[in-house]
C-alpha cells in the first residue's frame, strides 16, 4: 500500500527537523511503550501495546533512520511485528522551507502489511491509514507549537504521556493536542501511525 | 448392461438418497467429529511473508507452555523431511516439453515461498492451547521481494522463487494442430485480444482436517482425512513413514465438499499429523480453520491469454492461436493438469482445423494451484467463447449462428482433437450432437422473442437487459480406472465397496441404484461404502467428474458378475434354466412361477457353505470385484443461456433467468445430476461476479475470510435454474454415462460476460476478464466513455 | 481460530457492571451481542483479558415510548427485536426500514442496538441512522450519567465518546417533525454485506412544500458516519425538484465526502455511489414527506 | 524476547455451567473462552452442529438458542448457562425425520450436507413464525447460510415443500 501526502507545519524547517530527529522524542513518545532502546545512532527498538477499538496486540517495533540530509530529508524504515501480523514500511520525508515561517513536509512511502492483519483486516486499511497519517502529523504540529511556546516563555516543556486509550482516541479524533500534551513524538508517531493504522485496519463485523 | 436396462426400476429414476437420513439428523461422521481418548490437537504456524528466508525459529517459549506436548519445526523432522511426490508428472507425449518439478515441502527449512507455508506445528492438549502457543513462537525472517505478477515474474531481473532455477518458468508447452499461420493468411477477419482470468478459491464449507491414531501394539496407523483420494494418500503416508501400505488405513468419511483441493495429496498437514501421532504415540487431530483454508489450501484459475482467432466472412473458424501464462503458485506438484485442460478446452465444441497453443507456467509467491471444480476448462471456454462473440460482432452475425456453423458435426465422432490432454493421450471426443442442445437452450430462454421483442421493449423503458448464450464441452470420466466389490450378504442385503471417496455426489444412492437393478433388490437394501482403504484399496479418487462414470461402471461390472453367479447357482437350486430366471424383490424366481423362488440371502448362504466342498475353480460367496478403465474421456456438452439486468448507476447485476441444456449421456439419477448442475452453475456465478482472491504486490492475500471473499448467497442466485436434458450415450462405457460434476462451472463466466456486454450495449464495452465486480464494471464503462471522448 | 483466555464476568445490574469496568480499566471489554467482538477475538486480533457480559442485566433490554413521540431503546435490545417492534415501526420508521439491511437474521437475533453503536464501525448502518435522527445517547458511569448527541458520540474508527469506565445504557430516538420523509439506501456486493456506500436520509418540508431541512448521513465513506452538510445546504429553502435533488447529489459527492479505496470499491466508485444514493434517497424521502408513497 | 501478548490470563479460570440441550440438562466445567460451538461438539459430543468459518459468516454452526436461530461460533458456552439450546440432533431421528428434514431429502436440498444442520436450525424457528413463506422470504431467511453444493434452488424447494406439508 502506498502512502503519500503533504503537510504544512507552523514552524521553520530547522525547528521541524529538530522535532522529528530528537532522540528524546523517540524515547518518551509512545503510549503503551513497554521498552524502547536506542540501538545505535540511527536505530531504535522497542515494544508497545496497542489497543484500538476491538483490536489489541503487543508489537515489537524497530525504526531505522537513514539518508539524512539535515534539515531537508531523511528516510525511515519502520517495522512492527506482533501476533496479529506485521507492518513494515519505508518512507521518504522531505522538508521544504516555504519562506513564510511554515514548512511543507512531503512524504511518500510504501507500507507492507502481513499476517492476519493483511488477510482479514483489509476492509478499511486505506481509509484508516490516510486518516491516521493526517492525524498523526497534526499531533506532531501541535507538539511543535507547544515546544515553540515553551521556548518563547523560557520554561521546560512538560510531558505527561497519554494513556493507551487516550492515544487511540486522540489519534482517531482530529485531536489537535487536546490529549497529547505538548511534546515531540516524532518518528514514533509515524511508526505508531503505521502500526495503529494496520491494527485498526483490521476489523471484523457482524456481517459475515 | 443392455440398452433395455439403461432405464430400470432405479437407474434413470429420481431416487431420493440413501445417505440423507444420517446427514439430516447430524448422525453422519465427518473428520472433525472423530473423537479419540487422549487425543492431541495440532495448530500450524504459517509464514507472515510470501517470500522470506527464515533465519531462525525460536520455539522455546512455546514448548514450555502448560498443555503443550510438542512443537516441531523442519529441523525436528530429521530424515522424514522431504519434498512431497510429484502427483502428476508432465505428459511424455508432448514434444519439447519443459517442466521443472518443485513439489511442496512439509515445513519450511530455508525459505518460505508463500504465506501458507508452514514453519512450525504445535501439538497440545487442546486446540485453544495450541493456538496460544503459536503466539509464543518467534521467527526471524529476512524478507525477500515477492514474485506476484505473472509477466514481471518472467522478466530477466525478477526475483526468483527457486534460486536454483534460471527463471520463474516452471513449464513451457507448445502444441499444434494443422498450421495456424497458414490459416491466418486465408482469413477474412483476424481478431486478437488479451484475456485475463483471476484466481478463486474452492471454499468447501468444510475446511480440511486430519486425525491420525497409531496403535503401537498392532503397529497400525489409522488416518481420517478430508480427502477426495484416500488410496493414494494411504500409499503416500506409508511411503513417507516407512510403513507397509497394509499398516496404514485411510478413511475419508463424509466429506463436506471437495471441489478439487481435497484431491491434493501429501499436503504438509496430511504428512505431519500422522508423523506426529506415531512419534508421540497419541492420536493427533488437526482441523484447518477458515483463514488457513484461504492461505493454505490450493486454488485456481489465474491465467493471462493472448488469443487470436482467424475466421472467414461466413463465420467459419480457420484457426485459433492462444498463448498464455499460467500461475502455478509456489510449487507445482499437480503438474500440468490445469493448463493442459485449458489447452484442450479452448477449442471447445468447435471443429477448428488449425490451432497453435502455447503456455508458460510461472512460479509465484502465492498459494499452489491445483484443480478447482472446472480445472482449467473454464479458462479455455472463456477464451474461445469471448473470441467467438467478438468475431460475430465483427462479422455482424448472430452469436448463435457462428457457434452453430462451427460445431463438430454429429457424424464426425469420434473426433480427433489432436492436442494431448491431461489424460496423457490425444484428446478424442467420444460422441456428441450439439445443435439440438443449442436449439433446446434457445427455445428455453426464448432467444428470438427476447432479442426481437422483450429486449427492445425494455430498452425503450430505459432498462439495461442483456442475454448471454454460450456452449461448452467437458472432458469427463478420465482414467486410469476404479474398482468395486459387490457382495450379497446372508441377510439378502447387498454391500458395495469402492475406492473413491464421496463429497456429496450421492454415490451411496447412484451406485446402489445400479446394483439394485442388476440384482433385483430394493435400493434401500444396498449399502455402499466409499473412501475406506481397509475395505478397498485400489483406485485413485473422486475428481475430474469421474466418480459416477468410472467407479459407477466398475460397480456395474461387479454387480453384473454377481448377477451371473446368482443366476448360475439359482439355476441349480431351482432346477430351472438361467434364461427362465428373473431377479426381483430380493429373490430369484422362475418367471411365471412366482412360488418357485429363493431369496438372495438364502442363495448367499448356499454359496458359502460351512461344510462340504466348494467345487474346484469356483469362488465362495456371491461376490465379485471388478474394475473399469475407460480408454479415453467421455465428452459432455451443454449450452447455457442467461438474461441479466444491469443497474447502470450502481453496476449491480441481477441474473434474471438461467437455463442450461445439458448432455451427459445416460443419466443414473436425474435428481442428483440436476443438483450437480445447480452447484456448478452457482460456482460459475461466483467466478463471474463475486469470487476473486486478491493478492497484493507482496503476495499477501487480502481477503482470507468469508467477509471479503464472497461466495454467492441464496439472494445472489437467479430465481430459477431451468435444466433441459439431452442424452447422447458415451460409447466408452457400458452404461453410456458421462460426468457432470464440473459442467455448470465451465460456461457461466463466458455467458455472464456476453450478457452484461449485451445489456450495456449502448456503452460499447468489451469484457475481456473474469471475475467482474460492480466496481470493475464501473471502471470498464468509465474507460469506454473516456475513449469515446 | 480460538480466542485467547479471558476472565468472564456476568453482572446482573448496571452498577455491578460499572464497578467491574472501574476495577479492570483498559483490560476489560464489554460484551453485548458479541457479533463483532467475538469474531475479532476468534481471529485473536482482540485479546481482552476481561469480558464484562451485559446479557444478564434486564434493565438494558427495553423499547419504551419517550416524551413527544420519541422512543427509548435499551442498549442491549436485540436488533431483531427492534426490527419487529411496532412502536419503532410507527415512531422511528427510518430505523425500522434500516434493520433488515443489517447482516442476516441469525446475527440480528443476537446483535444489540447499543452494541452496534458502541462498536462504531464506519460501515455500520445504525450509527448513520442515529446521526440522521439526532439521537441522544445515555451514558452512565459510577455515580453519574450524561447524555451525548449522536454526532458527538461517534469520534472515529471504532471510537466513541465512551470512556473505559462508562457504559452506553440507552439510546433516545426523537420523533420526526411533521411533513418529514425518510429513506435508507445502500449498495452492497451481496445482500447483508457491509455496504460499499449507504445513506440514511431524513427531510422535512415546510408548509409551502419547500425543504426545511435535509440530512444525509453516509456510511462506509469515512471513519464514521459522514453527514453531507453542504448537500443539505443546497436543498434548504428549495422546492425539491429533480434539478434541486441532482444539485444536492452532485454536492454530496464532490464536496462532502472523500472516500477511500479498498478491495471491493475504489474511492472514485464510492464517490459515484454517493451521488446515486443521494438522488435515490432524496427522491424517496421527499415523496414520503409530501405524503406520496410509503 | 518474550511473547507478544497484552496480558497473560490464568488459563485455569474455568466455570461450572448448566445448559439444557435438546431437552437434556448438562452440567460441565469449562473455560470461559470455549465457544458454544465447541462446547456442543466436543464437550457434549453433539457433532451434528458443524463449524465452517468461526467468524460468523457461513451459518453452518447455527443452533436455536432460547427459541431463536443464532451462530454458536459467536457465543461463549458460559453465556448459555441456564439457557436452552436446540441442535439438529433434537429435531427428528433417522427413523422418524422432522417434516423439514424429510422435505430436504425429498427435494434433494442437500449434497455434502456440511451446511445442512445450519440451514435446518435457521429454518425451524423461521417456519414457526412464517408457516406460509413466499419464495423471497425464504431466500432472505437463508441468506445468512452459505451452501457450496446446491446453488440453493433445492433448499428453497425443500422449504416450500415442508411449509406445505406442515401447514396441512
Amino acid at each position: 500500500m502506498e502512502l503519500q501526502g503533504e503537510f504544512v507545519f507552523d514552524g521553520s524547517r530547522e525547528e521541524v527537523w529538530e522535532l522529528v530527529r530528537d532522540p528524546e522524542v523517540l524515547s518518551s513518545a509512545l503510549p503503551g511503550t513497554q521498552s524502547l532502546n536506542q540501538v545505535s545512532e540511527s536505530e531504535y527498538e522497542g515494544q508497545m501495546t496497542m489497543r484500538v477499538g476491538p483490536v489489541s496486540g503487543v508489537f515489537a517495533g524497530k525504526v531505522v533512520v537513514s539518508d539524512e540530509v539535515p534539515p531537508e530529508s531523511y528516510t525511515l524504515a519502520v517495522e512492527g511485528r506482533g501476533a496479529p501480523g506485521f507492518a513494515k514500511g519505508t518512507g521518504h520525508v522531505q522538508l521544504v522551507d516555504q519562506g513564510d515561517g511554515t514548512t511543507l513536509m512531503k512524504y511518500e512511502g510504501d507500507v507492507q502489511i502481513g499476517g492476519k492483519l493483511a488477510s482479514v483486516g483489509q476492509r478499511m486499511l486505506e481509509t484508516v491509514s490516510k486518516s491516521m497519517t493526517r492525524q498523526g502529523l497534526e499531533t506532531l504540529n501541535q507538539a511543535l507549537q507547544a515546544r515553540k511556546t515553551a521556548e518563547a516563555e523560557g520554561r521546560e516543556v512538560e510531558y505527561t504521556p497519554p494513556s493507551e486509550t487516550e492515544f487511540a482516541m486522540s489519534v482517531a479524533r482530529d485531536l489537535a493536542g487536546e490529549v497529547f500534551s505538548p511534546q515531540h513524538r516524532t518518528v514514533w508517531v509515524v511508526v505508531a501511525v503505521a502500526i495503529v493504522s494496520v491494527a485498526i485496519g483490521f476489523w471484523l463485523g457482524r456481517r459475515k | 448392461m443392455t440398452d433395455a436396462q439403461k432405464t430400470g426400476k432405479y437407474v434413470g429414476q429420481r431416487v431420493t438418497r440413501n445417505e440423507d437420513p444420517r446427514l439430516l439428523t447430524g448422525q453422519a461422521l465427518f473428520v472433525d467429529d472423530v473423537d479419540l481418548p487422549d487425543m492431541l490437537h495440532a495448530a500450524f504456524l504459517r509464514s507472515d511473508y510470501a517470500h522470506a528466508r527464515v533465519r531462525s525459529i525460536d520455539v522455546s517459549a512455546a514448548r514450555t507452555r502448560p498443555g503443550v506436548v510438542a512443537v516441531y519445526t523442519a529441523e525436528d523432522m530429521g530424515d522424514f523431511w522431504r519434498p512431497g511426490p510429484l502427483i502428476v508428472p508432465p505428459p511424455s507425449k508432448v514434444e519439447g516439453i519443459v517442466f521443472h518439478a518443485r513439489t511442496q515441502i512439509p515445513m519450511v527449512k530455508d525459505k518460505a515461498r508463500h504465506i501458507g507455508d508452514p514453519l512450525a506445528v504445535v501439538i497440545a492438549e487442546s486446540r485453544y492451547i495450541a493456538e496460544d502457543a503459536l503466539e509464543d513462537i518467534i521467527v526471524d525472517y529476512e524478507p525477500l521481494e515477492a514474485v506476484v505478477d505473472l509477466e514481471k515474474a518472467l522478466e530477466p531481473d525478477a526475483p526468483l522463487v527457486y534460486d536454483d532455477l534460471d527463471s520463474n518458468l516452471a513449464a513451457h508447452v507448445i502444441q499444434e494442430k494443422g498450421n495456424y499461420e497458414a490459416a491466418r493468411e486465408q482469413a477474412d477477419v483476424v481478431i486478437k485480444r488479451r484475456i485475463v482470468i483471476d484466481r478463486g478459491a474452492a471454499a468447501a464449507l468444510e475446511n480440511r482436517g486430519v486425525v491420525a491414531a497409531w496403535d503401537a501394539k498392532s503397529q497400525q496407523l489409522t488416518v481420517w482425512d478430508t480427502t477426495q483420494a484416500p488410496i493414494p494418500i494411504r500409499n503416500g503416508i506409508a511411503a513417507m513413514l516407512g510403513l507397509s501400505e497394509h499398516q496404514v488405513r485411510v478413511i475419508a468419511p463424509f466429506i463436506g465438499g471437495g471441489f478439487g483441493p481435497k484431491i491434493m495429496m501429501d499436503q504438509p498437514e496430511e504428512v505431519l499429523v500422522p508423523w506426529a501421532a506415531v512419534k508421540l504415540n497419541r492420536p493427533v487431530k488437526w482441523i484447518e480453520d477458515r483463514r488457513e483454508n484461504f492461505i493454505g489450501t490450493t486454488q485456481e484459475r489465474g491465467q493471462i491469454h493472448d488469443a487470436e482467432i482467424a475466421v472467414t466472412r461466413d463465420g467459419r473458424i480457420l484457426g485459433l492461436r492462444d498463448v498464455f501464462l499460467h500461475d502455478t503458485g509456489a510449487y507445482d506438484p499437480y503438474g500440468l493438469t490445469v493448463p493442459l485442460n485449458t489447452q484442450s478446452h479452448a477449442l471447445s465444441a468447435y471443429d477448428v482445423p488449425n490451432y497453435y497453443t502455447e503456455f508458460r507456467v510461472v512460479f509465484t509467491n502465492k498459494m499452489i494451484v491445483t484443480p478447482v471444480r472446472g480445472a482449467g476448462r473454464p479458462q479455455g471456454i472463456f477464451v474461445m467463447e469471448r473470441m467467438l462473440d467478438l468475431a460475430a460482432k465483427e462479422l455482424g452475425m448472430d452469436r448463435t449462428e457462428i457457434r452453430r456453423r462451427n460445431y463438430i458435426p454429429p457424424d464426425a465422432f469420434p473426433y480427433r482433437h489432436v492436442v494431448i490432454d491431461q489424460a496423457f493421450a490425444e484428446l478424442i471426443f467420444d460422441s456428441g450432437d450439439y445443435e439440438p442442445a443449442l436449439d433446446k437452450a434457445m427455445t428455453m430462454i426464448g432467444y428470438h422473442h427476447f432479442l426481437k421483442e422483450e429486449q427492445p421493449r425494455l430498452r425503450a423503458e430505459g432498462r439495461h437487459v442483456g442475454l448471454g448464450i454460450v456452449s461448452f464441452v467437458e472432458t469427463t470420466g478420465v482414467g486410469p480406472y476404479e474398482g468395486a466389490r459387490v457382495t450379497v450378504e446372508s441377510s439378502g442385503k447387498v454391500s458395495v465397496v469402492t475406492g473413491v471417496g464421496t463429497q456429496g455426489q450421492g454415490h451411496f444412492t447412484s451406485f446402489a441404484q445400479v446394483v439394485a437393478d442388476q440384482l433385483g433388490v430394493d435400493v434401500r437394501d444396498v449399502r455402499v461404502v466409499t473412501g475406506d482403504t481397509a475395505q478397498f484399496h485400489w483406485g485413485t479418487g473422486t475428481f475430474a467428474s469421474r466418480g459416477a462414470v468410472v467407479a459407477g461402471n466398475a460397480v456395474n461390472c461387479a454387480a453384473s458378475n454377481v448377477r451371473t453367479k446368482v443366476l448360475k447357482l439359482a439355476s441349480k437350486v431351482l432346477n430351472a434354466p438361467e434364461e427362465e430366471l428373473e431377479l426381483a424383490d430380493g429373490q430369484v424366481r422362475v418367471a411365471d412361477i412366482p412360488e418357485q423362488a429363493i431369496s438372495l440371502g438364502e442363495l448367499a448362504v448356499l454359496a458359502n457353505p460351512l461344510r462340504g466342498a466348494v467345487e474346484p475353480g469356483t469362488e465362495p460367496g456371491l461376490e465379485s470385484t471388478d474394475y473399469f478403465g475407460p480408454k479415453t474421456c467421455a465428452t459432455a456438452f451443454g449450452v447455457v443461456a442467461m438474461v441479466v439486468e444491469v443497474d447502470p448507476e450502481t453496476m449491480l447485476v441481477e441474473i434474471q433467468r438461467l437455463v442450461i441444456a445439458h448432455d451427459c449421456g445416460t443419466v443414473l439419477n436425474p435428481m442428483i445430476v440436476d443438483g450437480q448442475i445447480h452447484g456448478g452453475l452457482s460456482l460459475g456465478i461466483g467466478n463471474s461476479f463475486y469470487e476473486q482472491l486478491v493478492y497484493d504486490e507482496n503476495g499477501q492475500l487480502l481477503n482470507a475470510s468469508f467477509m471479503d471473499y464472497l461466495l454467492p448467497r441464496s439472494t445472489d442466485m437467479p430465481p430459477l435454474i431451468e435444466i433441459g436434458h439431452l442424452e447422447t450415450p458415451s460409447p466408452l462405457n457400458p452404461m453410456g454415462s458421462k460426468g457432470v460434476g464440473e459442467a455448470g462451472a465451465l460456461p457461466v463466466p463466458a455467458a455472464f460476460a456476453q450478457a452484461v456486454e449485451d445489456a450495456l450495449a449502448d456503452y460499447g464495452i468489451e469484457i475481456l476478464e473474469t471475475p467482474l465486480s460492480p466496481n470493475r464494471l464501473f471502471e470498464i464503462v468509465q474507460a469506454a466513455r473516456g475513449a469515446d471522448e | 481460530m480460538k480466542p485467547a483466555p479471558f476472565e468472564y464476568h456476568a453482572p446482573t445490574t448496571t452498577e455491578e457492571a460499572l464497578a467491574l469496568l472501574v476495577e479492570h480499566g483498559y483490560d476489560a471489554k464489554v460484551l453485548a451481542g458479541g457479533q463483532s467482538l467475538i469474531p475479532t477475538m476468534n481471529f485473536r486480533l482482540a485479546q481482552p483479558s476481561v469480558l464484562v457480559d451485559l446479557n444478564h442485566i434486564p434493565e438494558l433490554f427495553h423499547i419504551d415510548p419517550d416524551k413527544n413521540g420519541g422512543v427509548l431503546v435499551g442498549a442491549m435490545t436485540r436488533e431483531s427485536q427492534v426490527e419487529h417492534d411496532s412502536l419503532i415501526a410507527k415512531q422511528a420508521p427510518l430505523v425500522h426500514e434500516t434493520m433488515p439491511h443489517i447482516a442476516h437474521p441469525q446475527i440480528r437475533n443476537r446483535g444489540t442496538f447499543g452494541g452496534c453503536m458502541a462498536h462504531a464501525d464506519p460501515a455500520a448502518e445504525l450509527p448513520a441512522v442515529s446521526v440522521a435522527l439526532r439521537a441522544q445517547f445515555r451514558i452512565r458511569s459510577q455515580g453519574s450519567e450524561r447524555w451525548v448527541p449522536a454526532d458527538e458520540f461517534f469520534i472515529g474508527f471504532f471510537t466513541t465518546a465512551l470512556q473505559p469506565d462508562e457504559l452506553l445504557v440507552e439510546v433516545a430516538l426523537p420523533s420526526m417533525p411533521p411533513r418529514s420523509g425518510w429513506s435508507f439506501q445502500e449498495v452492497a456486493r451481496r445482500h447483508g454485506d457491509y455496504a460499499l456506500v449507504g445513506v440514511a436520509t431524513l427531510v422535512t418540508l415546510d408548509d409551502r412544500g419547500q425543504c426545511d431541512q435535509a440530512r444525509l448521513v453516509y456510511l462506509s465513506v469515512g471513519d464514521g458516519p459522514v453527514e453531507a452538510r453542504q448537500a443539505a445546504d443546497v436543498l434548504k429553502g428549495q422546492t425539491p425538484t429533480p434539478e434541486a435533488i441532482r444539485a444536492a447529489a452532485e454536492t454530496a459527492a464532490s464536496a462532502d465526502v472523500d472516500p477511500s479505496s479498498d478491495i471491493h470499491a475504489t474511492g472514485d466508485y464510492r464517490r459515484h455511489l454517493v451521488k446515486v444514493l443521494a438522488s435515490r434517497s432524496l427522491r424517496q424521502a421527499f415523496e414520503r414527506a409530501a405524503g406520496k408513497g410509503g | 524476547m518474550s511473547a507478544l501478548r497484552v496480558k497473560e490470563v490464568d488459563v485455569d479460570n474455568s466455570m461450572t455451567i448448566s445448559v439444557t440441550v435438546n431437552g437434556t440438562r448438562h452440567v460441565r466445567t469449562v473455560e470461559p473462552r470455549m465457544l458454544l460451538s465447541d462446547f456442543l461438539r466436543h464437550e457434549l459430543g453433539l457433532t451434528g452442529t458443524h463449524v465452517g468459518c468461526e467468524h460468523g459468516v457461513c451459518g453452518t454452526c447455527t443452533v436455536v438458542f432460547d427459541g431463536q436461530a443464532v451462530r454458536s461460533c459467536l457465543m461463549f458456552a458460559v453465556q448459555a448457562d441456564g439457557h436452552e439450546v436446540l441442535t439438529v440432533e433434537g429435531l427428528g431421528t433417522i427413523e422418524e425425520l422432522h417434516p423439514l428434514q424429510e422435505a430436504f431429502q425429498d427435494a434433494h436440498g442437500l449434497q455434502c450436507a456440511f451446511c445442512t444442520p445450519g440451514f435446518l436450525m435457521t429454518l425451524v424457528p423461521f417456519l414457526d413464525e412464517n408457516p406460509d413463506p413466499s419464495e423471497d422470504e425464504i431466500r432472505e431467511a437463508i441468506a445468512g447460510n452459505l451452501c457450496r453444493c446446491t446453488g440453493y434452488q433445492n433448499i428453497i424447494a425443500a422449504v416450500k415443500l415442508a411449509a406445505e406439508r406442515m401447514g396441512t
